[in-house]
């Protein structure tokens, strides 16, 4: 296999003759292609995501970890992030959304956390096709079905329709996890000689080079390069959360981390080379599904309900044990070593060897140059004047016969929103949804909001509204914003007009961020939405966690009394 | 009319959740010797058609376009009844 | 009084119906886990609601496979009270506890939503803190609730007055309009011919506490507890 | 080691919403002539056995006793393969 074909550049591939000292083997190869694809390495995005705010007085875990954690007092944390699960969800809707839930909900029991609450993000393109309208059905049943079956409830989100997203729809998942400040985990292996383990599905040749799936634009070809579509199985996801939380409370685990884009090899090198460990790895050891695989296919499958555990010395059987009462299988797959290496073994022939670090923190960083594109001139010279005349009832009707501003109930009535019955502001009854806390005075509040429409129109601009909407639908519920996650959706940023964009949002997101004194905790980058037509509109989602101090204090949007005094605020 | 059976199964190689957890459950029943289990569509539908060939191109239209989802399925059609 | 909550692999309403039992109605409650064979002498046995193994196949279908299912059976035939929610419904009924089964919602969706029951009895040990008649509004969330059985059953049921709540109006119209999944006769619950089984769709505890948004719920636990307390005297 | 099929539909007379939703949208693509559409379970199991009839009789039991609800499916099975 060629590495242009990996999508890696020549001289991203001399960097890697370099580390190595020789050429790579195939599989040396995959696993750096994975590892530096824009998904895993951040190569485009890294410059521009240091511009966020990430400090502030409640932040206990900003960006760099499996998801971002907050103090909300009482020694309680809020564990949250989002996530794209796009370009999966564009060949397969309703197993690449869920599979995207279950996504999401790893990151957030793998800090140790209990997963409460879903919220989801999507776009697509107008209702009028076909193919859309599937689209949109599939994504809402895979969430649906995929939330519901774990029981945790699907408490908000947004839905927005225009032709932009129409080869390429956006499906963005946010989960919210609570968790006892003692008993946060971070994936992090520190001793040499630890076994390591894997649990949960056995793996497969799915998803394999998902992660540089996710880094390319959709074409034609993709259609025919595309991975095995990978099945949700949110039974195991399920189990996987009760055991794994059960391994947390008897503190069994030295380090925990969940299997996504990149399977085991982004998975082990994250987990060891924190602490400049190494990893040996046996792929015979590792549990299949399928015949005659290659360690190639082991290495790098996107298998979904996956988890890797480093146990604390001696609580092997205890995990073990557990493992076994919730019926779930754990293999010991190799070991941490001490010398900084990424060993794969088929038995007893080594199959590869690279160093940790040249994956995780090798990959190439570009600051490419923007350019302000066309349409944007055109934009500012906008005047309210320029509108033509239309009929006032006409419009109105028109608006509200939208499907971007109609009645969402078809989606959230999908959507088990008061499973675990904590949820107090229903979907449709606020701005935000709002959780109680059992067992406090305390309530969470949460929403996700991006007007992509005005982020095209002003990247800038728009970047500060979507911040600034999320803090105003959280403070109109009656909480306090304190911090937030966000997906930044855009095209593909080697064209200098996109590049702009993002870097023009970006700004304008942090800055709106530093002026609410609400740090950004967690994120992910989505790049490359574009078909052969077109990209999608800018899409910088923002998830935003508030709290009330006293839940009976919160508010929703319906109308109280007749006789109640309306009142416009703002400007 | 015409009386078609379509039999629509997972791809080999796509994880089938359904199958396994039936499989492990068979086992804790006593079913120790069950090695796999998959679990798929049997479809059967009646329809009017010119001839039997008709009725079998129009079902395996139909297969491939709803019936089906190529991404993670196989299908497979027999007329098995009709004038 | 002690209500035993059984938790299958893949319940999700089990620490629900827990905090019900616990903090709202302040009576004793466990956990039992599915493979044990023993209900630890408790007085009342919740089938909560959720995915028992993830509802592949048949939702309850695997359930009732499990070892706890015959302590639950034999429980429930020495006359103690058993409530199966939602999928615990599902589970009763692949069981044979209840007669019927399940088919998916005749929307092929799933449902979260609010509905209204009437409430068809008040002489059993789940509903007699109701009024005759009364309308509660309960919420569902469910993808096969669609009841159904064959016709001679439906007569039974009618027969033996085994049919507790019926989906309807606010006003308390029992009609297709208000009947969310296609349930046959509108049914959400049913009891056995006995009257110490229940099981229906909707989710009682989900509305026991005033800050959910309503306490319609509270009353089938609060009768059940009422019932057993006087039964013990 | 020997195959079976297990085709498991709905007894006639109960209500199958789903083989109606699918006529239904074949209606709208155009496939005007179909009567009726009924979706059931095609199920494969692969099973150790001593011989064709005990992998038949067993099969037969776990489709009874599992794979099929008696109040509102109907089972057929099939050996199709094995030594
Ligand atoms: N994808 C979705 N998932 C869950 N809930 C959703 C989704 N889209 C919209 N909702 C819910 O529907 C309600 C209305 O949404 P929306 O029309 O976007 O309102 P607003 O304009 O006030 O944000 C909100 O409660 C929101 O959380």
């Amino acid at each position: 296999m060629n590495y242009r074909d990996l999508g890696l550049t020549d001289d991203e591939y001399k960097l890697i003759l370099d580390f190595m000292g020789r050429e790579p083997n195939e599989l040396e190869l995959g696993m750096f292609s994975v590892m530096w694809s824009e998904h895993c390495g951040y190569k485009n995005s890294r410059p521009l995501l240091k511009l966020f705010p990430t400090r502030g007085a409640c932040v206990i875990q900003g960006p760099g970890e499996n998801a971002g954690i907050i103090d909300i007092g009482d020694g309680d944390a809020l564990v949250f992030k989002i996530e794209s699960h796009n370009h999966p969800s564009a060949i397969e809707p309703y197993q690449g959304a869920a599979t995207g839930v279950g996504g999401i909900v790893r990151d957030i029991f793998t800090m140790g956390a209990r997963p409460i609450a879903l919220l989801n993000s999507l776009r697509f393109g107008k209702l009028d096709d076909e193919r859309v309208k599937e689209l949109f059905a599939g994504v809402v049943a895979g969430i649906g079905d995929y939330g519901n079956c774990l029981g945790i409830p699907t408490v908000g989100g947004e839905v927005y329709f225009n032709d932009c997203y129409k080869e390429n729809p956006l499906v963005n998942a946010m989960c919210i996890g609570l968790v006892k400040q003692e008993e946060i985990k971070k994936a992090v292996a520190g001793r040499a000689g630890s076994p390591i383990m894997l649990v949960g599905a056995k793996t497969g040749r799915d998803g394999i080079h998902g992660a540089t799936f996710a880094s390319e634009e959709l074409s034609e070809e993709s259609a025919a390069k595309r991975p095995a579509v990978q099945v949700g199985d949110p039974f195991m996801e399920k189990l996987l959360i009760e055991a794994c939380l059960e391994l947390i409370k008897e503190d069994l685990v030295d380090g925990m981390q969940d299997l996504g884009a990149a399977g085991l090899v982004s998975s082990v090198a994250e987990t060891v080379s924190k602490k400049g460990k190494g990893a040996v790895i046996d792929v015979l050891k590792v549990p299949r599904r399928e015949e005659g695989m290659t360690p190639y296919e082991v290495m790098l499958s996107e298998s979904q309900e996956r988890m890797l555990i480093i146990p604390k010395s001696g609580c092997e059987k205890r995990i073990a044990e557990i493992f076994d009462r919730w019926g779930l299988d754990a293999a010991v797959i190799g070991e941490v070593t001490d010398d900084g290496v990424f060993r794969v073994q088929e038995g007893e022939r080594k199959v590869a060897e690279v160093p940790v670090k040249a994956l995780t923190e090798g990959c190439p960083v570009y600051v490419r140059e923007g350019r302000v594109p066309d349409y944007y001139k055109e934009a500012q010279d906008f005047s309210p004047e320029k509108l033509p005349e239309v009929d006032l009832k006409e419009a109105w009707i028109r608006l509200l016969s939208s499907p971007n501003i109609a009645s969402k109930k078809w989606v959230y009535a999908q959507y088990d929103y008061q499973v675990m019955t904590n949820t107090v502001i229903l979907p449709g009854h606020g701005d935000a949804a709002v959780l109680r806390i059992k067992g406090t005075r305390k309530g969470l509040a949460a929403t996700v909001d991006c007007n992509s429409r005005m982020v095209y129109l002003d990247p800038y601009r728009g970047g500060m509204m979507a911040i600034a909407e999320a803090a105003l639908n959280l403070a109109c519920v009656g909480a306090k914003p304190l911090a937030f996650t966000n997906c930044l959706n855009f095209g593909n940023p080697e064209k200098p007009e996109i590049y702009w964009q993002l870097q023009e949002a970006v700004k304008g997101m942090s800055e709106a961020a530093v002026v609410l004194g609400t740090p950004v905790v967690s994120g992910n980058v989505s790049l490359y939405n574009e078909s052969t037509e077109r990209a999608v509109y800018p899409t910088p989602v923002v998830g935003m966690v508030g709290m009330l101090y006293d839940i009976d204090k919160r508010c929703d949007m319906a109308f109280k009394r007749e006789g109640d005094v309306i009142c416009l605020l703002g400007r | 009319m015409y009386k078609a059976h379509v039999y629509v199964v997972l791809k080999p190689g796509v994880l089938d959740p359904k199958g396994d957890a039936v499989k492990k459950s068979l086992h804790v029943m006593g079913y120790k010797g069950v090695n796999e289990v998959r679990i798929g569509k049997f479809i059967e539908v009646w329809l009017e058609a010119e001839s039997r060939e008709e009725a079998l191109r129009k079902v395996e239209k139909m297969s491939a376009e709803l019936l089906a989802n190529p991404v993670i399925e196989d299908y497979r059609v027999e007329i098995v009844g009709g004038e | 009084m002690r209500f035993g909550i059984v938790v299958f692999p893949g319940s999700n309403c089990d620490a629900d119906c827990y905090h019900v039992i616990k903090d709202v109605m302040q009576e004793e409650a466990c956990y039992i886990w599915h493979k044990e064979t023993d209900l630890q002498g408790v007085d009342a046995v919740i089938l909560p609601g959720g995915f028992s193994y993830g509802d592949y196949l048949r939702a309850g279908a695997i359930a009732r496979f499990s070892p706890v299912m015959s302590a639950v059976k034999e429980f429930a035939a020495r006359g103690g009270l058993v409530i199966g929610i939602c999928n615990g419904f599902q589970i009763l009924l692949e069981a044979g506890l209840l007669p019927g089964a399940m088919l998916r919602n005749r929307s092929l969706k799933f449902i979260c939503d609010q509905v209204h029951l009437k409430v068809n009895r008040t002489d059993t040990p789940f509903s007699h803190l109701f009024a005759p008649g009364e309308v509660v509004k309960i919420p569902i969330a469910h993808g096969e609730g669609n009841y159904y059985c064959p016709p001679e059953i439906l007569e039974e049921l009618k027969a033996n007055r085994q049919i507790l709540f019926t989906y309807c109006s606010p006003q308390g119209e029992v009609s297709d309009e208000y009947n969310p999944n296609g349930s046959l006769a509108n049914i959400a619950g049913i009891i056995n011919k006995e009257g110490n089984v229940l099981g229906m769709m909707p989710h009682p505890e989900r509305c026991s506490e005033e800050i959910l948004g309503g306490t319609d719920g509270f009353k089938i636990f609060a009768s059940m507890i009422k019932w057993a307390k006087e039964a013990s005297r």
